[in-house]
């Protein structure tokens, strides 16, 4: 098997998915080898397709393989894979956090509810995000993109006896699915305009001019409120915080390595599109860096640590799109590709302390928790680092391409605001581990029967551990000769205009003082879990303090409008549709015709008389109407 | 001679009072009489015609005749069916007569 | 000339009249059902002795009466009537009078009238063999002497008769004046040639006509009498009132209007469209109303000949062939309707047997405890209704097809809405049978064989006519052939 | 005989076989109740058999109209002439399709109704004829017999619906009949107009398409009669504002009923829509279609929104059919290959997903006995099977890829925009809106902590879950593989008369 049947990704979780379902709950273990197998298997897999596509060469790639799928006229549909260096980016990361993630689950999911279920759902997942990576033409994509958000919302809801939990399903579906509409229709536009649904032969049609300024722009807006949609940016966002209802592994998987950086994978895919839609990247500068910024101050004001990362995922997220909005997809994807891991590695160092504090997740009750389990701290420490952005781990490399492109490419304003959301970055990934590790145990009781979790738990985080410090190497280009592919990872990914990375010493000394700034600013404020300074702070300015607990009333917002608009809309409609169309139209209706009766029936007295006028007004009645209408 | 316009009048006030009496009495035997009027309308008419038509042809004479001849025999029958309604109500009023309506 | 063989199948009927009645002289104590039987086997004979004229000859007897199949058809329509009728009467009426022989009698004889209504080709004659008809009604529906429903029924019957009768006569005379002839070619051609200035006259006698014949077929307004007559009869002479006199109403402006009249179609066929939507409507908004029975068929009939009327619009408006076909469609539907009719009766008359209700909450539970009466009686208002399987369905469609002309089509829309708007109180009567529970003490029960049978063998015509009515339909097409080879479409006035 | 002929009689199979077990059940003494199920079931697998045989033996590369079968039935006589009326069968590859989806919506429907009791002799007598009716309007080639299975189709629903029903039964019965017989008289002066017209004295559909194309109707005629066919037809595929019929009768209709009608019916009035007015009048069509496009959106708008808040299940499924239907419409509307093949897979998805529904709200319905969403909650965890088949409805109402809803949609949409674009988008929002309604009917009633007094509810029997599955499948075929259907339908609507590429 090589890159051309790289579709055997997706094939195999698909199959497990259908195993697992039809007999998971009948299998010992409930199945959960198979699970951990299958995605093991597709690991593997992996770099089976990554060797090939490595020997193919730079002349093979884009790597191309698709069949007919239907034909109505001359409106033809061909479905099939494209394999791409962007490709291999995501198969990268998919297949590496699928197989941690798995294991992981093992341990997490210990005796839960529908553990059979629930591999199995991770199977369906991973099968419809790999198609989605390998898709080559926007109607397959857009098949597995929701096809992911169904699984998300299934995974999401994992413990639907929650209400909590089925709302939050709920509404990840529909936030997603309001953003999809608009992929839907961007997708039909392009088509209209070019008359495929080919990735390669769009964008060809698109640079040949193939249509018009405006319309491209409206379309390509289209498509970003899609990508806007999965991937939580404001506004969004909504959905995402409230997914952490689901299990642990499962943010980790969906909600911050893979499904939610598919509206970057799919900007990044488009990119040369956008790049011909005037302006089109400039929106997709600003959406990211309000996200970047607006997820970050709120992150501050979280005290559950899944909520935290869940902003810190939005946050990045933002980056990623202020990176593309550059034009250089080299930078989205590396960022994408570092955060993945070290965001994984994080979310399930989360789930290790929820299931060694026995399911406690609030900042306020943990704490101190660095004696107690060891492991976990250390590699979460870590992974809190390359996210603030130490240098020299992953973290680090990715911002500062960020940062770089930012500068080169888009004004001084980008370049500050992106700063200071470096900054919150770093601020809030300290405080969060200063609170959650160090300092006193905030309840003693909780901190007296927490244990550090067993291996099957740690050995993912350990290895993500070593990933989050190493992953951003691969930026240098000998890194890069070194381990087959040419030059450093934005070459690799971004083929057109080879940018070669060189260590530019003056970036790597600003943002190492960001991170300082954050870093220690977080550190003053909580240092050994204190807290009296913070609540100076929302003291200080209690409008503000409330504004940001309240996550700046998105969510409040939108429920008064789908409560007093959509609903009250659907009241009218419905009063309307039974009294208006229903009562007073048909019923109405009938009414008068039996009313038409009743009172004809009247006319017949009964009296011998009356009949005999009725006769005589009849014939002269006739004879009127002959003598009106004859000629 | 006497013009054809003068028993064609004739006849229709002659039916036309009949119409009359039949609108606008209650008695059935009135209501007889009136219809009786009506078809001697209908004889005169047939009479006059015939004869200025075509004197020596019959048709409309020997019609007259059979009109007066139905007409006798529909007396009878309505005469005996107001008899019974007088047995059953004791009134030979049609407008009592009005159970079945509506 | 005279041939006096041209009327052999009356002869019988008028025979076996006659000796019913002889019968009842000799025996007074003989079972009345016997006189039933005895009918039944005399319309038989009439009917029998009716089939050798099929195809035979046209005959005329001295320009007053016509036997071609057109009467032929009327006949076996007649006999048939009479058979089904008589059956239906005979439990009914042993058990309301001590003396039946001029009932099965009279029925006979309004039979020949009816049969000379279809034959008469002359306008006196058709005004006698009406009268005959009607006479004997007269008495039929006043028959339980000691009803007084039946006998004011009968009062109003007879008086609005007359009345009706009186116009149509002084409508004949006009006709005479105008055309110095009663005879149908005569009054054709006497109307081909007759000049612009009697314009008004020729109208107003047309008129007077519609309403005499309008009368007999109870169109409305004329058909104020038919409701009270029907409910106040006693059911059989209801079920013969909404057949026989119908077939012979229409039997008689057929002739009467294809004959002669055709050639002035100009001056009627708008009265006869606005008769028939008004007549149409009526009789179904009113039904809607109604909680009685027999008051509903009365009604339903009304509207049923509003629709027949269309045909008559249609002669009018229509070219020659138009014409024809759709008096062919009208002759079938007439016969779909007449079967329709017996068997919802035969059904109605078997129930009524039994409890003695006529209303329609009577037939509560009817599906319970008489599944087979049900089936009939929904067969045969899905019959009038138009619906599939049943005679109506085929029938009422061929017939509008068959008058839709580019002037009439609004008046055939009209007319599928009232089928629509018949639907609704058809179904209140299923709803009755089908969806209620039996009143309590009403069991399960067996209609007396001979309605049963009667039934069933009408319901199977009913589906027969519905799903093939190919044979029905060539029999119509060809009484209606032999009835336009003497039309008077060929002419057309030249003033 | 050809094979072709052969075939012909396997359409007059299909279409007796109904009419014959009906016949037979007439004779069958009330009391057998196992004897009438026993001989439905089998009647009903028959049919599967047959339909699905009819749809696969139906060529896609082959001529438009195949399996024709023509039987003389009055001609030459008064008006009518050579083949005035004939019982004229054949199957296009719309109704080739369509048959299908009555084959398998009809034998769900009988295994469903198996467990009723209450004169169930009764019951499947009428249930067949309706069958036949629908049949009948499929393969009908003559006018004449198109309305007579038309009718048939329609009729029985007052009784079926009227004894068996349950909520204000006589009230939905009455009206849903009245409303749909009266859509049909717009049919039937329609027909009366264009025969007349034609002055063919025939009733034949090929005659007639063929007079049509040589131009027999004018312009201005065609402008004046199609109304009758659309809105005739209309009423019965539940054409905005005449629907009302749809949720009424819904609510009031029992299971069986409910699914047959809903899965069939409904679609009798779309493929009249194309059978009359487009393939008869096809000026008039292209005339009126923007007004059937705005009604259908309006409808498809109008059903998804008034959904979102309604909480009996019968009622949020009868809206979501308006909404469904309105998009049949929409792709009609859009006179293109591309959303006419569209319309016609949604009236399959459509069929298929709404039975399922049906299907699972009966089963529930029979041991709640309320169907009010607010009642319930959790009943996942006591009937796991019966919330995976409705999630799998449900989701296919919603348009997600991988079943059939999206198939259909998604060729809607592509078609509407290339006619009509604004209308393409209201139509996406209408689908978007679906997914509102039906996970909020999921988080209510299947989802959050189960209420006590559920905590006996049976999950589905194995008979039921027999027909859930084949409409399931029948859903995931076409939603992932969908050429089958596409090959068939586009020869035959490429070839409908004013149809665009």
């Amino acid at each position: 098997m090589g890159a051309e049947e790289a579709w055997i990704l997706a094939a195999v979780p698909a199959i497990t998915f259908l195993v697992l379902a039809a007999t998971g709950r009948y299998l010992p273990r409930q199945g959960d080898f198979i699970g951990i197998l299958a995605a093991g298997a597709i690991f593997v897999l992996f770099f089976v397709v990554l060797a090939d596509f490595l020997d193919l060469g730079e002349a093979a790639w884009p790597i191309v393989n698709n069949i007919a799928w239907t034909e109505i006229g001359e409106f033809e549909l061909r479905m099939g894979i494209l394999v791409d260096p962007i490709t291999i980016v995501m198969l990268a990361v998919i297949t590496t956090v699928a197989f941690m993630v798995n294991v992981f689950s093992v341990g997490y999911m210990k005796g839960e509810p529908r553990y059979w279920w629930y591999f199995a759902m991770l199977q369906l997942f991973v099968a419809s995000m790999l198609l989605l990576v390998v898709a080559d033409n926007l109607l397959l994509l857009y098949i597995s993109w929701e096809l992911v958000g169904l699984s998300s919302f299934v995974l999401i809801g994992h413990y639907w006896e929650r209400r909590s939990a089925v709302e939050a399903a709920k509404k990840a579906f529909i936030t997603t699915r309001v953003g999809d509409v608009g992929l839907l229709i961007g997708i039909i536009l392009l088509w209209e305009a070019t008359g495929t649904f080919n990735i390669l032969e769009i964008i060809e049609a698109v640079e040949a001019g193939a249509v018009g300024e405006v319309r491209l722009f409206v379309t390509m807006m289209f498509i970003f409120l899609g990508a806007m949609g999965k991937s939580a940016q404001v506004p969004f966002h909504v959905w995402l915080p409230d997914a952490m209802e689901g299990p642990t592994p499962v943010s980790a998987l969906i909600h911050a390595a893979t499904m939610v950086v598919a509206g970057v994978y799919l900007v990044a895919r488009l990119l040369p599109v956008f790049e011909v839609a005037e302006g089109a990247l400039l929106v997709v500068t600003f959406v990211g860096l309000i996200t970047a910024l607006f997820s970050g101050v709120v992150a501050f004001a979280q005290t559950d640590i899944k909520k935290v990362l869940a902003y810190s995922t939005i946050s990045q997220l933002g980056f990623m799109f202020v990176a593309l909005g550059t034009g250089l997809v080299g930078v989205g994807m590396f960022h994408l590709f570092t955060h993945a891991f070290f965001k994984a590695l994080l979310f399930l160092g989360a789930g290790s302390v929820i299931i060694g504090s026995h399911h406690h997740q609030e900042m306020g009750q943990l704490g101190g928790l660095w004696r107690k389990m060891p492991i976990t701290a250390m590699t979460f420490l870590i992974g809190s680092l390359a996210l603030a952005g130490l240098f020299p781990l992953a973290g680090f490399w990715s911002k500062d391409e960020i940062l770089h492109a930012v500068d080169s490419h888009r004004g001084a304003w980008a370049y500050v605001l992106i700063s200071v959301a470096a900054i919150m970055t770093a601020f809030y990934t300290t405080r969060l581990f200063i609170r959650t590790f160090l300092g006193q145990p905030q309840d003693a009781e909780i901190h007296s029967h927490t244990r550090e979790t067993g291996p099957i738990m740690t050995l993912p985080l350990v290895f993500l551990a070593i990933l989050s410090i190493i992953a951003g190497l691969v930026v240098f280009n000998g890194v890069g000769d070194a381990i087959g592919f040419p030059g450093g990872f934005p070459e690799f990914v971004f083929l057109h205009e080879p940018e070669r990375f060189h260590v530019d010493w003056g970036l790597v000394g600003f943002s190492s003082a960001l991170f300082v700034i954050g870093t220690f600013g977080a550190a003053w404020i909580y240092w050994r879990g204190r807290l009296d300074r913070a609540t100076a702070a929302a003291r200080w300015q209690p409008q503000l303090s409330e504004m940001v607990q309240r996550k700046f009333y998105f969510d409040d917002l939108y429920q008064f409008a789908i409560d007093r608009g959509v609903l009250g809309l659907s009241y009218l409609v419905s009063w309307f549709d039974r009294f208006a169309v229903n009562d007073t139209g048909v019923d109405g209706s009938a009414n008068m015709t039996r009313y038409a009766g009743f009172v004809l029936k009247h006319v017949q007295t009964g009296r011998v008389p009356n009949y005999a006028m009725a006769i005589a007004v009849g014939v002269v009645a006739l004879t009127l109407i002959t003598l009106a209408v004859r000629n | 001679m006497v013009p054809l316009e003068n028993y064609l009048v004739l006849s229709g006030i002659i039916f036309s009072l009949g119409v009359y009496g039949v609108l606008a009495r209650r008695n059935a035997v009135l209501v007889l009489m009136s219809i009786e009027l009506m078809l001697n309308a209908v004889s005169l008419n047939f009479v006059a015609f015939a004869a200025y038509l075509d004197p020596d042809l019959i048709t409309g004479v020997i019609v007259a005749i059979f009109v007066i001849a139905v007409a006798a025999a529909e007396v009878g029958l309505a005469l005996a069916i107001v008899i019974r309604l007088f047995r059953n109500r004791s009134t030979a009023n049609v407008d009592e007569a009005a159970t079945l309506r509506w | 000339m005279r041939d006096y063989t041209l009327f052999i199948p009356e002869y019988i009927a008028v025979g076996s009249a006659i000796a019913i009645l002889a019968a009842e002289l000799i025996w007074p104590r003989i079972r009345k059902d016997l006189l039933a039987y005895a009918t039944a086997v005399g319309a038989v004979a009439w009917l029998i002795a009716a089939l050798p004229y099929i195809g035979h000859t046209p005959g005329d007897f001295q320009g007053l009466l016509r036997t071609d199949d057109f009467t032929t058809y009327f006949r076996i329509l007649a006999a048939a009537i009479v058979f089904v009728v008589a059956l239906l009467s005979a439990q009914y009426m042993r058990e309301r009078t001590s003396t039946a022989g001029e009932y099965y009698g009279l029925l006979l004889i309004g039979g020949i009238g009816m049969v000379l209504m279809s034959a008469s080709s002359e306008l006196l004659t058709a005004y006698i063999s009406l009268e005959l008809l009607s006479f004997s009604l007269y008495i039929l529906v006043g028959f339980l002497k000691k009803d007084i429903l039946s006998n004011e029924a009968s009062l109003k019957y007879i008086l609005l008769g007359a009345f009706s009768s009186a116009m149509l006569l002084y409508g004949i005379s006009i006709l005479y004046g105008l055309t110095g002839s009663t005879t149908y070619e005569g009054i054709a051609e006497g109307l081909a040639e007759r000049g612009n200035d009697t314009d008004a006259a020729a109208i107003v006698g047309i008129m007077l006509i519609i309403a005499g014949v309008g009368f007999k077929v109870s169109a409305a307004p004329f058909h104020m009498w038919a409701p009270d007559a029907y409910e106040g009869a006693p059911l059989p002479i209801t079920a013969f009132l909404s057949t026989a006199s119908k077939a012979a109403g229409f039997a008689l402006i057929l002739r009467l209007f294809t004959g002669a009249l055709i050639v002035d179609a100009v001056e009627w066929r708008a009265a006869m469209a606005a008769l028939a939507a008004i007549t149409m409507t009526a009789g179904n908004l009113i039904a809607i109303q109604q909680t009685n029975l027999k008051r509903l068929v009365a009604y339903s009939s009304i509207g049923q000949v509003g629709y027949m009327l269309v045909v008559i619009a249609a002669i009018g408006y229509g070219d020659a062939a138009t014409a024809e076909d759709a008096s062919a469609a009208l002759l079938l539907h007439l016969v779909g309707y007449t079967v329709a009719t017996l068997a919802l009766f035969s059904a109605l008359i078997a129930h009524y047997n039994r409890t003695g209700d006529d209303s329609i909450a009577g037939l509560r539970g009817l599906a319970e405890t008489q599944p087979f009466l049900a089936l009939v009686i929904t067969a045969s208002l899905f019959s009038f209704a138009g619906l599939p399987f049943f005679a109506g369905f085929a029938t009422k469609f061929l017939m509008f097809q068959a008058s839709t002309t580019d002037e009439l089509l609004w008046l055939v829309g009209l007319a599928a809405a009232n089928s629509f708007v018949s639907l609704y109180y058809y179904l209140m009567v299923m709803r009755q049978m089908y969806l209620f529970e039996p009143l309590a003490g009403l069991t399960r029960f067996r209609p007396s064989p001979l309605l049963g049978g009667l039934a069933g063998i009408l319901l199977l015509g009913l589906v027969f006519i519905g799903v093939y009515p190919q044979p029905a339909f060539e029999a119509a097409d060809g009484a209606v052939s032999a009835l336009f080879e003497v039309s008077a479409t060929g002419l057309v006035r030249t003033p | 005989m050809g094979f072709d002929e052969a075939q012909g009689y396997v359409l007059l199979t299909t279409l007796a076989l109904p009419l014959v077990v009906a016949a037979t059940l007439l004779f069958v003494p009330g009391s057998q109740k196992m004897a009438v199920r026993y001989l439905s079931a089998i009647n009903a697998s028959l049919l599967l058999g047959l339909s699905i045989y009819v749809f696969l033996a139906y060529q896609a590369g082959g001529d438009p109209i195949q399996m024709e079968l023509r039987w003389a039935w009055i001609e030459n006589v008064g008006f009518l002439q050579e083949n005035g009326i004939s019982l004229h069968l054949g199957v296009d590859g719309i109704s080739a399709l369509m048959t299908l989806l009555t084959g398998i919506v009809a034998f769900a429907g009988t295994l469903v109704a198996w467990k009723l009791e209450y004169r169930t002799k009764d019951f499947f007598i009428l249930m067949w004829i309706l069958i036949a009716g629908v049949y009948g309007t499929f393969f009908a080639l003559d006018l004449f017999f198109f309305f007579f299975f038309y009718e048939l189709a329609v009729v029985p629903l007052y009784l079926l619906i009227g004894i068996w029903g349950s909520t204000r039964k006589e009230y939905g019965a009455m009206k849903l009949t009245l409303m749909l017989v009266g859509g049909s008289v717009g049919i039937w002066i329609g027909i009366f107009a264009v025969v007349h017209e034609a002055g063919l004295g025939t009733f034949d559909l090929p005659t007639l398409w063929a007079a049509g194309e040589s131009g027999v109707f004018s312009p201005n005629f065609q402008k004046a009669i199609f109304p009758f066919f659309a809105i005739g037809c209309g009423v019965l595929a539940g054409l905005w504002p005449l629907h009302t019929w749809s949720p009424d009768g819904h609510m009031s209709a029992p299971t069986s009923v409910s699914m047959v009608h809903a899965g069939v019916l409904m679609k009798l009035g779309a493929f009249g829509i194309i059978r009359l007015g487009i393939q008869i009048l096809p000026d008039g069509a292209e005339f009126w279609m923007p007004a059937l496009l705005v009604l259908g959106t309006v409808g498809a708008l109008y059903g998804a929104i008034a959904a979102l808040t309604q909480r009996d299940f019968k009622l949020i499924s009868g809206y979501s059919s308006v909404s469904h239907m309105g998009f049949v419409l929409i792709g009609l509307a859009t006179l293109n290959e591309i959303g006419m093949t569209g319309a016609v897979l949604q009236m399959f998805s459509h069929g298929v997903m709404t039975a399922l529904v049906f299907l699972l709200i009966g089963a529930l319905y029979d041991q709640a006995h309320t169907r009010d969403l607010s009642d319930f909650g959790g009943i996942a965890k006591v009937m796991p099977l019966w919330v995976v088949a409705y999630v799998v409805a449900g989701l296919a109402n919603v348009g997600l890829p991988g079943l059939s809803g999206f198939t259909a949609e998604f060729h809607i949409f592509v078609g509407a925009f290339r006619t009509y674009p604004i209308f393409g988008g209201l139509a996406i929002l209408a689908a978007a809106i679906a997914a509102a309604y039906m996970l909020r009917m999921f988080g209510v009633v299947f989802f959050g902590p189960l209420k006590p007094r559920w905590r006996d509810l049976k999950d589905i029997s194995p008979i039921e879950a027999i027909a859930a599955s084949l409409l399931i499948v029948s859903m995931l075929a076409m939603g992932l593989w969908w050429a089958p259907f596409t090959d068939r339908l586009a020869p035959t609507i490429l070839n409908l008369p004013g149809v665009t590429s």
